[in-house]
């Protein structure tokens, strides 16, 4: 359903990407394991149609989607939870839920529909609804952010790191809703530094590193897999 | 007794038209963080536009300022276009003097095409009504009441549209906002035009009692400047808040102190409060 | 030790970036320090280089307390850095880039400068040649000449580095030098890093690129939520168990594997 | 011999100066090139600080004007002997300067472009309103033109010209030596980035105030020999407008180079005058001028120039250095 070939992307000389080629299944759940820099947000960027390939196709349900703008993407199904949450921190949960239907505004039968489904993922968020954004902690900053993300109805989600700067029980909460959000049926791609909690939960996964893709199988293959090691601590 | 409540009345008018101008000048740092010293003149604009409509074109009042909301909404949106929207990666001074540049065409077009002159705007609001001891013209009500409905309805485009949201959103956080689908180039075109609206209101209803004039946006936008730093730049209700201040300060010292320095009051203000914290009151809340 | 910290803390709001850290940096070492996202790296550089004032905790170099020392003095000690970006001055040339770097040696004022005092030609000399000397220590004597616009993010990168030479620093602090570099420039890069060691100077760095880090570092500094999770050799780094889970996370399944 | 020929353009241009009123019987024509040395000076301020150390500072008109009254003032109204009063104004205009420089610099960017936006209205304000000292709106008349140096004596309008211009020449070459010199380097460090400026030991707020000063110095300047050459003052030369002017004149030519502001001021001042219905409506062209320069060309015309001449000088030494393998910079 979704499947890069030959994407490089660059920021100026610098070659962020070079020759990727992925492809995600409709239903699977794919990690992406890599350090710090290795280009995993630049791969979901360019997906999301925040960066543009030098080189390579992106398709989308077998529609070449590269280079388009990231508002026409999110309207296609492509739904995109960043790192870093990027929140809008003065509105309230139930405020930056809502904005999260943005590109596909006017049902509001689904949009109500999918709030509900939110909060029942989510209960702290029902209960927290009226407050600001900015004042969650960060495990309820990064569920109001898969929230947001979900709100859009897409067919593809992708994570970016959520696991970024929380305590290992929260990490392992948002890691059951990810996994229960692919068991109904959307399809995801997860870019993770946390690999083996990130593992435990995927069908397949790809090992970046230098903007590369070194190693790609399943996820027990690559829970045998030294390279994974390597790409993290260099071992 | 009665000159306080008048003086606070009045204070009322001018806050109400000063909070307008600093809307519209808020809304637009809140998206792209440009100080628009050219607001200012969007604001003359908007008098004149008024102003010419009723004159040349024999139009009503209301249907003036309507025309005039379209046409600075407009010019305000062709500014965003053609000149902010190119220069947003340039270094920060530049969009300033873009910005400076702007206002000095659009004052010297308009003194051209116009004149100098110091001119009057008729109202339908000219009679004076009496209450509780004081004085005043239907007009000075209509601006406090025509502000407060603007206001409010701005309010709600902001709070209750998804339109609106997009602006509050975009002005939150850029990035999050292109994720969940927002178009940035038509929220910020937007934008412009609510800012360009707000101006356009704001000189057309305080204009009856002032006076239309090439300069008349000089000193009501830099005092919009001390406006949203008193309130934190980008912050709506600051710019509503700071405007009355400013407005009930302004009168009552005027009252109180001199009339001749009371344009003085909201600069010593802002100094007074860059001296003491040079970040502003309320330093921008969020990521952007 | 030449710089020491000790329970340094700092806190943004309700957030602890940076938790009770001490650490230790070697004269004529290599420091690295390491650590997933968000594990306060650039925080505690910040810190250190009196960029943010620490909330608790000391800071020594060479036995004299900086904690509360403001930046500029603070290169004055000999305590250079470089950033994530490199923040140069893209429309000037490498030289002149580099020239005010030494800036902070040189006593002249206005007065010197609108008379040409004998100071001022004095130390602009010096400048000069302290500019052409770290030039020419990191391989950019043929580029002295270019604006920085028009070379590479690598030879920019050894720009930045060639700046904080010119502060004549002992110690330099690197803030992901090889970020936003080809694979096969970091090679460079860090033959360069080794060269300032050669020269008698200390480098601590914060690096994503572990196979660099691995080969380069002497000592390695593992942070983690603000907190010093470990330190040692590359080789204790890679075995220690609390890295390898912050790194690749404490799965079950994985404990099985094992 | 290097220096010479770098020089060369400056040294035909100062050779022209010197002889335009030779060639000139008219007048006016000496007024109008006299009038824009004047704002030159004060373009030279606000490009130090502006162009150089990269703090856009909007009250300039603001200090012009200080400079202006304080030698009108102390000439007409307290009788003190001209040149006295020239010294003295200057110091009255540092000092107001300095304290300004001491709260405004506190704030950056954005901040600092309206607080001192503010500042140079709050100046406008007291002159025009405090009517008692200044006069208010009907200024200051008939202020003395610069007393005679010994037998040199300054009644005439070529006189005032040569004056004129030897502070105007005096000013280049000081710009030239602080802006050159590794104290300069150290402001043009500050405009790139005050994070890294600090990182290499620059006290960047007291680099920040000095620079400011001076520039309030050069802009009290030429409010000093503006009043004493126009004879007349209002508070007109401190409103905002004249600001914007200083601003514009300086971008043109070229914000943050050596040769920018003399050469802006010069080319838009005669343009205008020459042009008589420009006189009023020149924003007309200049305002759009002004945004077309920063959108496409914010080096302006002195800036563009150095950068051409920079890349070819480039390119020749490459060509030289070796033969055959092109030059693949630019951008």
């Amino acid at each position: 359903m979704l499947k890069l070939s030959d994407v490089s992307v660059r920021y100026g000389m610098y070659e962020a990407l070079s020759d990727i080629s992925l492809t995600v299944e409709k239903g699977e759940l794919v990690v992406l394991l890599g350090a710090n820099g290795a280009g995993k947000s630049t791969i979901f960027r360019t997906i999301s149609g925040l960066n543009k390939p030098v080189k390579g196709t992106v398709e989308f349900n077998g529609e070449s989607i590269g280079g388009r703008s990231a508002s026409k993407l999110v309207k296609k199904g492509i739904g995109h939870c960043p790192e870093g949450r990027k929140l809008f921190p003065a509105m309230s949960v139930y405020e930056n839920l809502r904005m999260g239907t943005y590109a596909v505004r006017g049902d509001k039968k689904e949009t109500a529909r999918m709030l509900e489904h939110v909060y029942d993922l989510f209960p702290i968020l029902r209960e927290k609804a009226k407050e600001n954004a900015g004042s969650l902690s960060g495990g309820q900053q990064q569920m109001l952010a898969i929230g947001r993300a979900l709100m859009s109805r897409p067919k593809v989600v992708l994570f970016d790191e959520p696991s970024i700067g929380l305590a290992p029980l929260i990490t392992e909460q948002v890691f059951d809703v990810i996994q229960e959000i692919n068991k109904e049926g959307t399809t995801v791609l997860l870019a993770e530094q946390n690999a083996n909690a990130a593992l435990r939960i995927a069908d397949r996964g790809y090992v970046i590193e230098n903007g590369r893709i070194v190693v790609s199988g399943t996820q027990d293959e690559l829970m045998q897999n030294d390279e994974v090691r390597k790409a993290y601590i260099g071992a | 007794m009665d000159v306080l409540l008048q003086q606070l009345f009045n204070g009322l008018t001018v806050g109400s038209v000063y909070s307008l101008v600093a809307l519209g000048l808020t809304l637009v740092y809140g998206i792209l963080h440009i100080p628009n010293f050219a607001h200012g003149a969007l604001y003359m604009v908007g008098g004149y536009i008024t102003l010419m409509s009723m004159a040349l074109m024999g139009v009503p009042y209301f249907i003036g300022i309507a025309i005039s909301i379209v046409v600075v909404g407009s010019l305000a949106m062709l500014m965003e276009r053609l000149v902010f929207n190119p220069l947003r990666h340039a270094p920060p001074i530049h969009d300033k003097i873009a910005a400076i540049g702007i206002l000095l065409f659009l004052e010297t077009l308009v003194q051209l095409v116009w004149g100098a002159d110091y001119r009057a705007m008729p109202t339908p609001f000219a009679d004076t009504v009496s209450f509780l001891g004081i004085t005043v013209t239907w007009q000075r009500i209509m601006i406090i009441v025509a502000a407060v409905v603007v206001m409010v309805l701005l309010q709600l485009f902001l709070k209750k549209t998804m339109v609106g949201a997009a602006i509050v959103a975009m002005s939150q956080n850029r990035e999050g906002a292109f994720l969940v689908g927002i178009n940035a180039n038509k929220v910020a075109m937007l934008t412009f035009f609510v800012s360009g609206a707000l101006a356009a209101i704001a000189a057309s209803i305080a204009s009856p009692i002032n006076l239309v004039y090439p300069g008349m946006g000089h000193l009501v936008i830099l005092k919009a400047f001390v406006i949203i730093i008193i309130g934190g730049m980008g912050s709506v209700p600051g710019a509503i808040i700071g405007g009355y201040i400013l407005g009930l300060t302004e009168s009552l010292g005027a009252t109180f102190i001199s009339a001749a320095y009371s344009d003085l009051i909201a600069f010593v203000l802002l100094v007074v409060i860059l001296t003491m914290k040079p970040q502003g009151l309320f330093a921008q809340k969020g990521a952007h | 030790m030449l710089i020491e910290t000790k329970g340094l803390t700092k806190r943004f709001g309700g957030l602890v970036a940076v938790n009770d850290v001490e650490i230790g940096i070697e004269k004529g070492k290599i420091t690295a320090i390491i650590g997933p996202n968000g594990a306060g790296k650039s925080t505690l550089f910040n810190l250190i280089s009196g960029y943010h004032p620490s909330s608790e905790g000391s800071i020594t170099f060479k036995g004299e307390d900086i904690t509360k020392k403001r930046s500029f003095n603070i290169a004055k000690l000999g305590i250079a850095r470089t950033f994530q970006t490199t923040n140069l001055f893209e429309t000037a040339t490498v030289m002149d880039n580099v020239i005010v770097g030494h800036r902070l040696r040189t006593k002249s004022n206005v007065f010197d400068a609108v008379f040409r005092t004998p100071r001022l030609r004095r130390e602009e000399r010096a400048s000069r040649a302290k500019a052409a000397e770290v030039l020419e220590f990191v391989g950019l004597e043929h580029e002295a000449h270019r604006l920085v616009q028009d070379i590479s993010q690598e030879a920019k990168k050894r720009v930045a580095f060639a700046l904080a030479l010119a502060t004549d620093p002992e110690i330099v602090f690197l803030d992901e030098p090889a970020a936003g570099i080809n694979p096969d420039e970091t090679e460079n890069l860090a033959a360069l890093i080794r060269k300032m060691i050669d020269r008698g100077l200390t480098v601590c760095l914060i690096e994503h690129k572990m196979q660099m880090i691995m080969g380069l570092a002497d000592h390695i500094v593992v942070l983690n939520y603000g907190k010093k999770i470990a330190e040692g050799t590359p080789e204790e780094i890679q075995t220690n168990e609390e890295v390898i889970e912050a790194y690749l996370g404490g799965g079950d399944k994985h404990a099985e594997a094992e | 011999m290097q220096g010479l020929k770098k020089m060369r353009m400056p040294l035909i241009f100062l050779l022209v100066a010197l002889l335009f009123p030779l060639f000139t019987d008219n007048q006016y024509y000496i007024y109008v090139v006299t009038l824009a040395f004047i704002y030159a000076i004060a373009v030279y301020g606000m490009n130090l600080v502006g162009g150089y150390t990269g703090q856009l500072s909007l009250a300039h008109a603001g200090f012009f004007a200080i400079g202006a009254y304080a030698l009108g003032l102390l000439t007409v109204d307290a009788n003190v002997p001209y040149w006295l009063a020239f010294v003295l104004a200057l110091v009255i205009t540092t000092v107001i300067g300095t304290l300004v420089g001491l709260i405004a610099l506190r704030t950056k960017e954005h901040f600092f472009a309206i607080y001192t936006l503010c500042v140079g209205y709050i100046i406008y304000l007291i002159i025009y309103e405090w009517d008692a000292l200044t006069g208010g709106v009907r200024g200051l008349i008939g202020i003395e033109s610069p007393a005679a140096i010994g037998p040199i004596t300054f009644d005439t309008g070529i006189s005032n010209y040569y004056l004129i211009l030897v502070f105007l020449v005096l000013t280049v070459i000081f710009m030239k030596f602080l802006t050159e010199s590794i104290v300069g380097r150290t402001y043009v460090a500050i405009r790139n980035s005050e994070e890294l400026a600090q990182t290499i030991g620059i006290n960047t707020m007291k680099q920040k105030l000095i620079s400011f000063v001076i520039s309030t110095f050069l802009a009290g300047l030429a409010g000093a020999l503006y009043a004493s050459f126009v004879r007349f003052i209002g508070p007109d030369i401190s409103y905002t407008m004249m600001t914007f002017d200083f601003l514009m004149y300086a971008i043109v030519g070229g914000f943050g180079t050596l040769f920018g502001p003399v050469v802006g001021t010069l080319l838009i001042v005669i343009l205008t005058q020459s042009l008589q219905f420009m006189e009023d409506f020149r924003m007309i062209i200049f305002g759009p001028l002004l945004v077309l320069l920063v959108i496409f060309y914010p080096r302006g015309i002195v800036g563009g120039y150095q950068m051409w001449k920079m890349k070819r000088a480039y390119k020749k030494k490459q060509r030289s250095v070796d033969q055959g393998s092109t030059y693949e910079g630019g951008d």
